[in-house]
């Protein structure tokens, strides 16, 4: 091979090859096959992720390296979130198996673009270079707009995805901006001269203040915490809801990789300027999310705000900047994939997303009902849930930063929390079903996806220790 | 042989049997929860035999690595004050099973699946001497609790249920943070982080530290108790939950929060503790008297009785705001009389509305014809919870007395004038509902105590005698653990 | 610096553009005017750095512009077929 | 005034004022027509900078592609229906307060920018000078990209076509 693609390189790129291969694959089996394919697309997608991961294990048997000149870079922290890209998009293959038959848009291109928006999502995670992290960024976007797009014949759906492309568009468009200011300042888009150019200007030089204020605008966007949240719960109830379970789930954790990955490294310097700006929009999340999802009757919306909130509490955690505070980030990035999957593989499993939908729904699937509680619990933070670990860890990065305000502030928003998630317990538990409501079966993927995010939900709660030792390695040096 | 594991793990098993059996075989569900209710009782009451009382410390204490990377250990152990209250949880969980035999005929399977996982959180919380398992054991009762009110309760069971859910809550927050708060600033003094309360207590915070740390851990364990202002919750969720969760609610829960106290926020932050003793005393006469009060005011048998525990539950605060030997002493035993005779008073409201399916005390009177051993026990109750001396309240209260009365004599005086108004709500509820002419026809055919409810009772009465008439015993459990916190606060 | 002065220009000309407008097809143009500041910028400063590295990324810009536009126009015609409008604000079975 | 600086404005008026132009017009043909103008401004101002490529880029994917498709989808859902509604939103104070705080904060902090020193371009031709970064530097950005227009081609296929 030539210089310009070694063998290291090629390794580093190796899981994004797969993921996109096995996405044409599905593209051209639906293809050339038609209707008769489509009953083993699953069974192109899971082999596909289970390569995937099998390179993502190589590459964590060994040290951290960088590939293409510094544009990728392949450490402990690009491979945990990956893990956690490759958990969603497996999980979200096998809740949308039964969905897409039941809304009549059962379609091959589904599957090839969840694994077309994971190897966009691969490159936020590993990607040190502005180039690159663009065009990964808008591969995940763009699939992701057309899957809010996917139910063609639902206008809901429709508006969805307009929405989000529209929004998302601008953006993108923000963001790139920044960008280009960034470039402007180093001169490259190599995150090391960035950092280098960053690090020789003084505080508070406008230019990184510039480059500071359009970069976090774009990401914060793209992670739904306020003020630029007003996407999220139109485009989360609209969008089909096993794409809502992708979108909440895969793109705020990759794009909670890229906030890390720039504000942490490049910006990393420039922490005076946007510390504070960062604090400002976690707290307002937190305000924003939390009383705003307090008044919802479709549980869509409502896990729409309560992820603008949850964004609030992964903001703190980096804005505590300390190592626990990243830590924690990395544990609520990783209990947020499993509760909330979990959440919304029993909206799938139960064909209903208005509050009312649940009515009853402990006399009809007690199974379903019990798992639920956990992940509510587990959203709100209590104990022994993976949730209350993460918030646990943020809430001790903010003390340990002395920030004991702020520590109080998140800690109060739960009990707030606790309030609308349990008006879905009392839905489940306490109303009488509406009449006629039938008792609908679960398909195995929903039954599968129920019991891995419950175990690992209650499990992380329960002897945490595993994902803590696995989170400590993943944080950002 | 790990003898608090084992209890501990009892009424899990218990738990995840339970979710096995088929829901329809109510039958067999019940047995099995009984039985396993039972079985712990039966585990714990040697260690009333086994405790060293000369001992101080910890005893019975086991350990195991549970989250290293945060010092948080599977730590359990008992001393005089927690063997206590272990007890009566061994004691009232089957008293509340039991109880509910026919009580509850809607969602058996449910209903005692959330007895059990109630019972594990509650026992856990009284063994556990790790904060962490501690904390955790705290928001783990919330859930069963939760149900029990919302899905068995009374008619306003919704609003019941939540209300208790978030006022608990919102204390257990700030607590949380203040538990965060505490493992940091003690991790720096002693060089690890660690939860283990051991440890902890050998840190020597400054007092400024102490003082945050204090209110925060007052926040959530004033909140369980509850306290004067916090106590809004109480009567709701006591009237609404059923039978067993009102036994289960007043007899051990509430105790949580006292527990908190003498566990955690006075050996932990002394200080910050003997600077808080004079609001500590305050609120908690306001909460004897205007519990007092508002229990004359009651029209509502079962309301009544959920009032007069914001005011016994103030002599349990007002001896530990006393915080000397016998006001702590005090203290402990009457979270334990308490839970004795409370609980009895609410099994026997309870087993009148099942007989009646109404509470208001004007729909009474005149019951000791028909029902002259319901009379009896519910006379003892009543003379048990007003404080007369041979039943056990009169012990813990007057102890309690005694220990204010050193510190201060306004209070003591204060607290005496509650235990007037007391006699007098608790005596005239037995006049309105037991004396008198037998006013209403539909109480003529009323039967008397079943054999398996006296089997509820029985225990509990013995319990009030017993300690009434020769409290020795029990003093001297409470003795080096009360005198060595004593110790700590200067006192 | 002047270039950089007109990229801000149609910065400020898009987003305005996307705030104010009801025409979904305008909103999309506003779009392709904030990426062609951006790419104004990249153009400016690859010069003033004098590598072309800005230039490069200018092209992937593009490739993105084209991509949103092919994929914003795919969803309204889908929209189109479901609904005849294309205000944004009578797009309104979710709330705006 | 030399004639760089005659050019520069020149297109610099192309540019805003066709952008201008574009987000205001009422009919979406006509504001094609001046986003056209506007991109080919922006074209010219490639040129001052020597960005030739980018120059020939912008004219054939942007005119050509781009307004191409904007003007194709207007016909072909008749977008001029809509001309004599209401153009903007009713809340379009909001947005106005936003862009121009926005302008103001972001135009402060440009006119402080110091700009790091500037380097001579190399002095190869423009074409393979961009060529050589693309393929040298930007091997990732390329390869991942063509997976960009993969997902945007099935995309906008799926979405657009009609139902079975």
């Amino acid at each position: 091979m030539s210089h310009f693609y070694t063998d290291v390189d090629h390794f580093a790129l190796l899981p994004a090859i797969l993921l996109a291969l096995f996405g044409c694959a599905v593209f051209l089996f639906d293809f050339l096959l038609g209707e008769r394919s489509r009953r083993w697309q699953l069974a192109l997608v899971l082999p596909g992720l289970a390569l995937t991961g099998w390179q993502l294990a190589r590459q964590g048997e060994i040290a951290p390296f960088t590939a293409f000149h510094g544009a990728l870079t392949i450490d402990a922290f690009g491979l945990f979130f990956n893990w956690l890209f490759l958990l969603t998009a497996g999980l979200v293959a096998l809740l949308s198996y039964r969905y897409l038959e039941v809304e009549q848009e059962h379609q091959g291109e589904y599957y090839g673009l969840v694994l077309m928006a994971q190897a966009g999502a691969y490159f936020l995670a590993v990607g040190t270079e502005l180039i690159t992290i663009f065009v990964g960024l808008e591969t995940m976007s763009i699939s992701f707009y057309v899957l809010a797009g996917f139910l063609r014949r639902s206008r809901r759906s429709n508006e969805a995805a307009l929405k989000y492309l529209l929004l998302g568009a601008f953006s993108s468009g923000i963001l790139a901006y920044g960008f280009s200011i960034l470039y402007g300042l180093a001169g490259s888009t190599y995150f090391a001269d960035i950092a280098a150019a960053v690090g020789a200007r003084p505080a508070f030089d406008p230019l990184t203040v510039l480059a500071i204020l359009t970069v976090s605008a774009g990401v914060l966007f793209k992670i739904a915490a306020a003020p630029f949240h007003m996407w999220a719960p139109d485009v989360y109830e609209g969008a089909p809801t096993a794409v809502t379970a992708y979108l909440a789930v895969g793109s705020k954790i990759a794009s909670v990789a890229l906030l890390l990955r720039l504000f942490l490294g490049p910006l990393g310097t420039a922490r005076a300027a946007w510390e504070p700006l960062l604090l400002v929009a976690a707290v307002v999340s937190l305000t924003v999310g939390n009383l705003a999802a307090l008044t919802q009757t479709n549980v869509k919306r409502l896990l729409a705000y309560s992820s603008i909130a949850h964004a609030g509490y992964l903001l703190l955690g980096v804005v505590a900047g300390n190592a626990t505070g990243l830590r924690g980030v990395a544990i609520y990035a990783g209990a947020y994939v499993f509760m909330t999957l979990g959440a919304f593989a029993v909206l799938l499993g139960v064909h209903g997303e208005e509050l009312g939908d649940l009515n009853g729904l402990a006399r009809r699937q007690p199974a379903v009902a019990a798992a639920m509680v956990v992940f509510l619990v587990s959203l709100a933070g209590l104990p022994p849930t993976a949730g209350f670990v993460g918030k646990y860890y943020v809430f001790l990065a903010l003390i340990e930063a002395g920030r004991y305000v702020l520590a109080l502030v998140g800690a109060v928003y739960v009990a707030v929390a606790l309030f609308y998630y349990f008006r879905v317990v009392r839905c489940m538990f306490l109303e009488p079903a509406a009449e006629g409501v039938a008792r609908v079966g679960l398909s195995a993927g929903v039954r599968v996806a129920l019991g891995v995010t419950g175990v690992l939900t209650l499990g992380a709660g329960v002897y945490p220790e595993p994902l803590l030792q696995w989170a400590v390695r993943a944080v950002l040096k | 042989m790990p003898w608090l594991t084992a209890l501990l793990a009892l009424p899990l098993v218990g738990f995840v049997v339970l979710l096995a059996i088929p829901g329809r075989a109510t039958g067999a569900v019940r047995l099995w929860a009984n039985a396993v209710l039972l079985g712990g009782l039966a585990l714990a009451a040697p260690l009333w035999t086994a405790f060293d009382r000369s001992a101080g410390g910890y005893q019975f204490v086991e350990r195991m690595p549970w989250i290293p990377s945060l010092g948080a250990q599977y730590l359990v152990g008992i001393d005089g004050i927690s063997l206590l209250l272990v007890l009566l949880t061994a004691l009232l969980g089957p008293v509340a099973a039991l109880a509910s035999w026919n009580a509850i005929a809607e969602r058996v399977k449910e209903f005692y699946a959330m007895l059990l996982l109630l019972q594990f959180g509650m026992l856990g919380l009284f063994l556990s001497l790790d904060i962490l398992l501690f904390f955790v054991f705290f928001e783990l009762v919330l859930v069963p609790m939760y149900f029990l009110i919302g899905i068995w309760g009374g008619e306003r069971r919704l609003y019941a249920a939540m209300k208790f859910f978030l006022y608990t809550v919102a204390g257990s927050v700030v607590l949380l943070v203040g538990i965060v708060a505490l493992y940091w600033q003690g991790g720096q003094q002693l060089g690890r982080a660690t939860f283990e309360l051991t440890e902890l207590l050998r840190a020597q915070l400054p007092v400024e530290t102490q003082r945050w740390l204090f209110w925060a851990f007052f926040l959530g364990f004033a909140i369980k108790v509850p306290m004067v202002p916090f106590h809004t919750w109480l009567p709701d969720a006591h009237t609404e939950a059923p039978t067993a969760g009102s036994v289960l609610l007043a007899g051990v829960l509430l105790k949580m929060g006292t527990y908190g106290f003498v566990r955690l926020s006075l050996p932990l932050f002394p200080d910050a503790a003997r600077e808080a003793a004079p609001v500590l005393a305050v609120l908690s006469i306001a909460a004897i008297l205007y519990g007092a009060l508002i229990c004359l005011a009651q029209q509502d048998w079962k309301r009544l009785v959920a009032y007069s525990s914001v005011s016994h539950m103030g002599f349990c605060t007002l001896g530990l705001a006393a915080m000397n030997a016998n006001g702590l002493a005090g203290s402990v035993l009457q979270q334990v009389n308490h839970g004795i005779s409370t609980s009895l008073l609410f099994l026997l409201v309870g087993y009148v509305y099942e007989r009646r399916h109404t509470r208001q005390i004007a729909d009474f009177g005149g019951l000791a014809m028909v029902m002259p051993r319901f009379a009896f026990v519910f006379a003892v109750a009543v003379f048990s919870s007003a404080g007369l001396p041979l039943l056990n309240g009169f012990i813990g209260e007057f102890t309690i007395l005694q220990g204010a009365f050193v510190v201060n004599r306004a209070w003591a005086a204060a607290a005496v004038g509650g235990i007037v108004l007391g006699a007098a709500y608790l005596l005239w509820l037995y006049q309105r509902t037991m004396l008198g002419d037998l006013r209403n026809e539909a109480n003529r055919e009323l039967p008397d105590l079943t054999a398996r409810e006296w089997a509820t009772v029985l225990p509990l009465l013995g319990l009030a005698v017993a300690i009434g008439v020769y409290p020795q015993p029990w003093f001297a459990v409470l003795e080096r653990p009360v005198l060595e916190l004593a110790g700590r606060l200067g006192r | 610096m002047h270039y950089v002065a007109v990229s801000l220009g149609l910065l400020l000309i898009g987003t305005a553009g996307l705030l104010l407008r009801r025409n979904i097809v305008i909103i999309l143009m506003s779009i392709e005017l904030i990426l062609n500041a951006v790419n104004l910028n990249l153009v400016a400063f690859s010069r003033h750095h004098g590598n072309a590295a800005g230039q490069v990324f200018a092209i992937f810009v593009i490739a993105v512009a084209v991509a949103e536009a092919a994929v914003g126009l795919g969803i309204l015609l889908a929209l189109f077929r479901n609904r005849e409008t294309v205000q944004v604000d009578e797009v309104d079975l979710l709330k705006w | 005034m030399t004639l760089e600086a005659f050019f520069f404005y020149a297109f610099a008026t192309l540019a805003l004022g066709g952008a201008a132009l574009a987000v205001t017009r009422p009919s979406a043909v006509h504001a094609a027509i001046a986003l056209m103008v506007s991109l080919l401004g922006v074209a010219g101002l490639y040129l001052l900078l020597t960005a030739e490529f980018l120059f020939v880029a912008q004219i054939i994917l942007y005119i050509g592609g781009i307004l191409l498709l904007f003007l194709f989808v207007i016909m072909l859902v008749n977008l001029d229906a809509g001309r004599g509604l209401r153009q903007f939103h009713r809340r379009w104070p909001v947005g106005a307060a936003v862009t121009a705080v926005a302008g103001v904060v972001l135009a402060v902090l440009w006119s402080r920018v110091q700009l790091p020193p500037a380097q001579r371009m190399p002095e190869t031709g423009n074409v393979e000078l961009v060529a050589d970064t693309l393929l040298q530097d930007y091997l990732v950005p390329f390869e991942v990209v063509s997976l960009l227009l993969l997902v945007a081609v099935v995309g906008s296929v799926l979405l657009a076509r009609k139902r079975a």
